[in-house]
């Protein structure tokens, strides 16, 4: 596939769709948290919402997705269902994972999004077996899978990418690179010029793409898949962007030099994205406006449908220890 | 004393202990994520003012990369410094278990006594704050098991003080557990400079009828059940154990052999945990001595759950300790 | 029968169970360092003809990376195969306890049940090969400890085989645990197809003295012992664990109940160790009804010594399994 | 330092007589271990002895280097007593670890050589340790860290050279790529065209070396210690090799090809850099000899003391597992 090529007004529309929902849900799950609805860390994927929008609609429902505790942006994406999604953020029986899970681990294997993980860089390693079951399998699965610019340089994204490289798995491994790593600077952890860079090192395709252009990072992400899904191998995407409300909720970004802040919220991907849409012609601005209210109005009936979800009964906690029947 | 008067938390204490060896002693270095004063010194600010007063040489943050700080830790104390790294939560530590057991654990037995490795691992983690599965675990019981390391786990701003002093100018390597709800909580000031000994209970209160052993958070809940108790008219002796490798066998068998019943209650997981060591011993030491069975109080058997009410149930609640303190007095 | 004149050992048991296992069900999948064929079928042979057999899609040799080798066996265990994952030496698990405790044990759990990790990760360690500090630790209690884990350390080439089939069918992640001298010890051949079932200790011996408790390589030593003091007319019953947890209670407290006695012994450390957890349940459960406290044998408190005599020394020797007895049965 | 400078003749007769003393002692030690006098692993490094001999001339006594099981060249390189270092390998109370180490863990700090480890990867860390207390203290010490080909791929590799890179430590890392990792070919486990490559991921210089060429292994490691002792920053060495004697004795290297062993062979580099010395008029062929005769004979008495030490006491077990005095 030529990375020339041009999304369909219709993928265009979807990835501003997705978009939306995205931060819809992160305003709204702020909002509850405040009102005290809810007790928990939170990380918001504010500021990269468009990275996995534009993977996603190059997925197909069996495809996995990987992501972490900032991770409620790319399980939208990937199209879990809005109502066992915020009763899972609320901590409720009726949440994808019973409430066991939580916000930093929203899981709904029907979805493909089977893995969620709180450890920096563990979900890179985990990937690889997904991409491996595929391959034996002989499906044409693809695995995505998401970590930040500080997750690469742990060792499990080493040993992930080099297997991966070794076993020519169909992996695509995502740096979402929001150039922060809680309060450390890209350059104060990392060595390399470019995440990108370390592809070299391990034989594969390296890509660095504005992730917050979403016509680029979707070229981008179709050209790896396809990659991917023809048995070529892995593919190392960096996508640049940044991440407007702190590490985790809470976090006043006092380590962000303000002038960075204030560019980066100027160049919103949102809004940019939504007039860039309206000026090429592929959409009014009232058809927006209307993706945004349909988001709106499925978000919030997710969230009444989990505000009126039972927490789960204590009797859970024997549960799901190990296989029904054995002792734990 | 105007000191004692003054309050602080757990936090504050830590910070506090981490100034006063770094002044006293340009060998004491501090590294790990974020704790240098430009990333905001530290996220929970154990490290906060460090960086600024002792220079981004002695303080160092790093990259999200556990195996390299302990590394570099370990590598320090072999040249001579006194390093204390933080792992920003216990459960961060699986990534680091080579250099800690293979490497910090076991250099001055393998060297032959020819090296020593005087570093500090601190750590927080438990449960009450809806971190759920990956952040919130005790495994003191796996450094416990390991010859060569000292594990510690104080419950009270004073003692973090007074045991981070201990540890930093201990030439061996020490686990140092702190709890992440406990940091808020403020309690009695440390005495300036005044340390702790490793390997020293202290006994929190003196009681008569039953001994309750405990340590971090899960004190806290047993001193509360403990005054519960008082006003039935049951005199519990209550231990902190602060230490918990080496254990402090001579204040934990005076108690058990004084009231004859011992619970033992922390946050970690009842099964191959430190209450099934304290309870071995006891009751080899002193067999037929006892009135009761050594109990055991712990979390469920499970991961952390997120959800409030789970995760609320997951931890040794009040209600089991004093269950359990009830089948051992009857 | 025929096939039970047959002898064999330990690592052509585990050889055996593998190709049975992958015979019987294809989504059985291999992988670790050297495991192929073309690298010689596994450093210790366990894996030997598997990848001529089955292919290299299921039989994969891989580099040396342990994380990415649990990783690869977690994720590949979610998407529906039964992976069994070799890390070479139980001290290399200290570099993928990450995905040991944090996500194989845990996912089924954090996932409200939606997944489950049925892997197994064999791994093989023990004294005696000269093999020094960071080769040759028992790191059981580790993950006994880990709620969500399974563990077992088969004795005998039958229960090695029937255990590895019983894990590599369980639906939950399984650690397995060999021992390097063991590997090269015949012992009768297991019946093809027949599983040892996880969580079922074997009565070695009846005896109505003492009962003996241990397993993996220690259970030989004990054994041994066992026939010293049937000559002297004091009749042990020996009990070989097998599954470390979840543990056998049944009979382990029928045994106690019968001979009042018990001693526990195991080439891990004593302290915070696997006999630390079994004399605590056993006081609880038989409160008053032992004859003498529970004693436990293990390591010296140390790490693992190159020097011979050390070496020799460091184990649980039969001298002091012996003297443990005698002081149990006095 | 400019890479084309030469090394000088008493230089080269250094690496030489270094070389041999090393290639004397795994012949005798693997003598010794048939022999029966001591049972054990042992990982020769013949083969390999160009490498450590070429870096160690460039090496002060305070500066450091931590090694591997497979390690007996760098410390022999590094100038480890004879007497003491033989009986370690045998395990005797003499030793320099006492015998607790042996053969795979042989330290000696007084020789600068700290930290032996036989688990793959993990001296990487360690010796950014080493390194930061050097750069703090403002000594213009060294630190070299040998390790495998395969080592490259596990994760401690790849945390340390990114610290090392971002803390800017005087580190030499030095991979001693011998093709194989146990049994694993290269290619089968490494993603990376040359493992130099990788150190494009760190922003650090990778260079790539024969390291069985003597003067230009020479050239890269002078090169790379005035670079860390100039306070620039730590460097990659990918020093290619090849290891005759197998992974382990006992090994029969099965997984190598009967051609690439030949090859291998007849290139053996001490043979070579022997005729070399005499043809460019470095040495006579009865000076080489000499050296080797008093390599051989400063072995051998090692070896008798060695032979003639006594084995620790089993109270030893009981000591130097914590300080003296403390409970363990
Ligand atoms: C092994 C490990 N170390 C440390 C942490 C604590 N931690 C959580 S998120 C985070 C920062 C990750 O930064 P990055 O990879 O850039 O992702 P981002 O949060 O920016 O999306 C850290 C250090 C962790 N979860 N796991
Ligand atoms: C973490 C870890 N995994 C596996 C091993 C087993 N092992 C010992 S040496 C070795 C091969 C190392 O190969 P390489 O790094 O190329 O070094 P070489 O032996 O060739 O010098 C392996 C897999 C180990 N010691 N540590
Ligand atoms: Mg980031
Ligand atoms: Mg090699």
């Amino acid at each position: 596939m030529s990375e020339t090529q041009q999304p369909s007004k219709a993928v265009l529309l979807d990835i501003y769709r997705i978009a939306t929902l995205i931060k819809r849900a992160d305003d709204r799950f702020i909002e509850l948290i405040k009102a005290g609805q809810i007790a928990s860390p939170y990380y918001s994927p504010r500021g990269q919402e468009l990275i996995p929008a534009a993977i996603s609609v190059n997925l197909k429902a069996s495809d996995y997705v990987v992501t972490t505790y900032r991770g409620i942006h790319d399980q939208l994406a990937k199209g879990i269902p809005l109502k066992p999604f915020v009763a899972e953020l609320l901590g409720r029986a009726t949440g994808t994972c019973k409430g066991k899970g939580g916000p930093m681990h929203v899981t709904h294997v029907a979805s493909g999004l089977p893995v969620t993980t709180g450890i920096v860089g563990a979900g890179l390693p985990i990937a690889n077996g997904l991409a491996w079951a595929s391959q034996l399998k002989g499906t044409d699965q693809v695995t995505v899978v998401n970590f930040g610019d500080g997750a690469s340089n742990i060792g499990a994204f080493h040993e992930a990418l080099n297997l991966a490289a070794v076993w020519k798995l169909p992996v695509l491994f995502v740096c979402q690179n929001n150039g922060y790593a809680e309060h450390t600077k890209y350059e104060y952890g990392t060595g390399a010029a470019t995440i990108a860079d370390r592809a070299i090192g391990y034989g594969i395709p390296g890509v660095e793409v504005d992730g917050n252009d979403a016509v680029a990072m979707w070229q981008a992400a179709s050209a790896a898949v396809a990659r991917a899904r023809a048995g070529e191998g892995p593919t190392l995407l960096e996508a640049n962007t940044f991440r407007f409300r702190g590490h985790l909720m809470g976090d006043d970004s006092h380590y962000i030099a303000k002038d960075e802040m204030a560019a980066a919220i100027a160049a919103d991907p949102l809004p940019r994205f939504r007039a860039w849409l309206i000026a090429q012609g592929h959409a009014s601005d009232g058809q927006l406006s209307d993706i945004e209210a349909t988001n709106a109005a499925a978000f919030e009936e997710a969230v009444e449908y989990a505000l009126a979800s039972p927490y789960p009964d204590v009797s859970e906690l024997a549960k799901d220890v190990v296989a029904e029947g054995a002792q734990a | 004393m105007s000191t004692a008067a003054k309050k602080m938390n757990s936090a504050q204490a830590i910070n506090l202990a981490l100034h006063d060896a770094m002044a006293l002693d340009e060998s004491v270095v501090v590294l790990g994520e974020d704790i240098a004063d430009r990333e905001g010194g530290g996220v929970f600010k154990c490290t906060a003012g460090l960086s600024t007063k002792f220079g981004t040489g002695r303080v160092k943050s790093t990259p999200i990369a556990e195996q390299a700080i302990v590394g570099a830790a370990v590598g320090g104390a072999l040249a001579g410094l006194r390093p204390v790294a933080e792992i920003m939560l216990m459960n961060f530590t699986t990534v680091a278990m080579d250099q800690i057991v293979n490497h910090a654990a076991k250099l001055r037995f393998m060297t032959g006594g020819q090296t020593h490795v005087p570093l500090v691992i601190r750590t927080t983690t438990g449960a009450g704050f809806g971190t759920g599965g990956q952040h919130a675990d005790y495994l003191e019981a796996w450094f416990a098991h390991t010859a060569g390391l000292k594990v510690v786990a104080p419950a009270t701003p004073a003692d973090a003080y007074g045991l981070m002093l201990s540890c930093i100018f201990d030439d061996d390597p020490c686990i140092f557990i702190e709890n992440l709800p406990l940091y808020f909580v403020p309690g009695e000031a440390p005495e300036p400079g005044v340390r702790v000994p490793i390997g020293k209970a202290r006994i929190v209160q003196e009681g008569s009828d039953i001994t309750l052993i405990s340590y971090s958070k899960t004190l806290h809940d047993v001193i509360g059940v403990a005054k519960e108790l008082a006003k039935e008219g049951i005199a519990a002796e209550v231990i902190d154990l602060r230490t918990i490798s080496p254990l402090d066998m001579d204040t934990i068998l005076a108690s058990a052999r004084k009231t004859g019943r011992v619970v033992v209650a922390h946050e970690a997981q009842v099964d191959f945990g430190v209450g099934a060591e304290i309870s071995a011993r006891l009751h080899k030491e002193l067999f037929g001595q006892l009135k009761a069975p050594v109990a055991r109080v712990g979390a469920a058997r499970s991961p952390v759950p997120f959800s409030k009410p789970l995760e609320a149930a997951f931890v040794p609640t009040r209600e089991r300790i004093l269950a359990a303190i009830r089948e051992t007095l009857n």
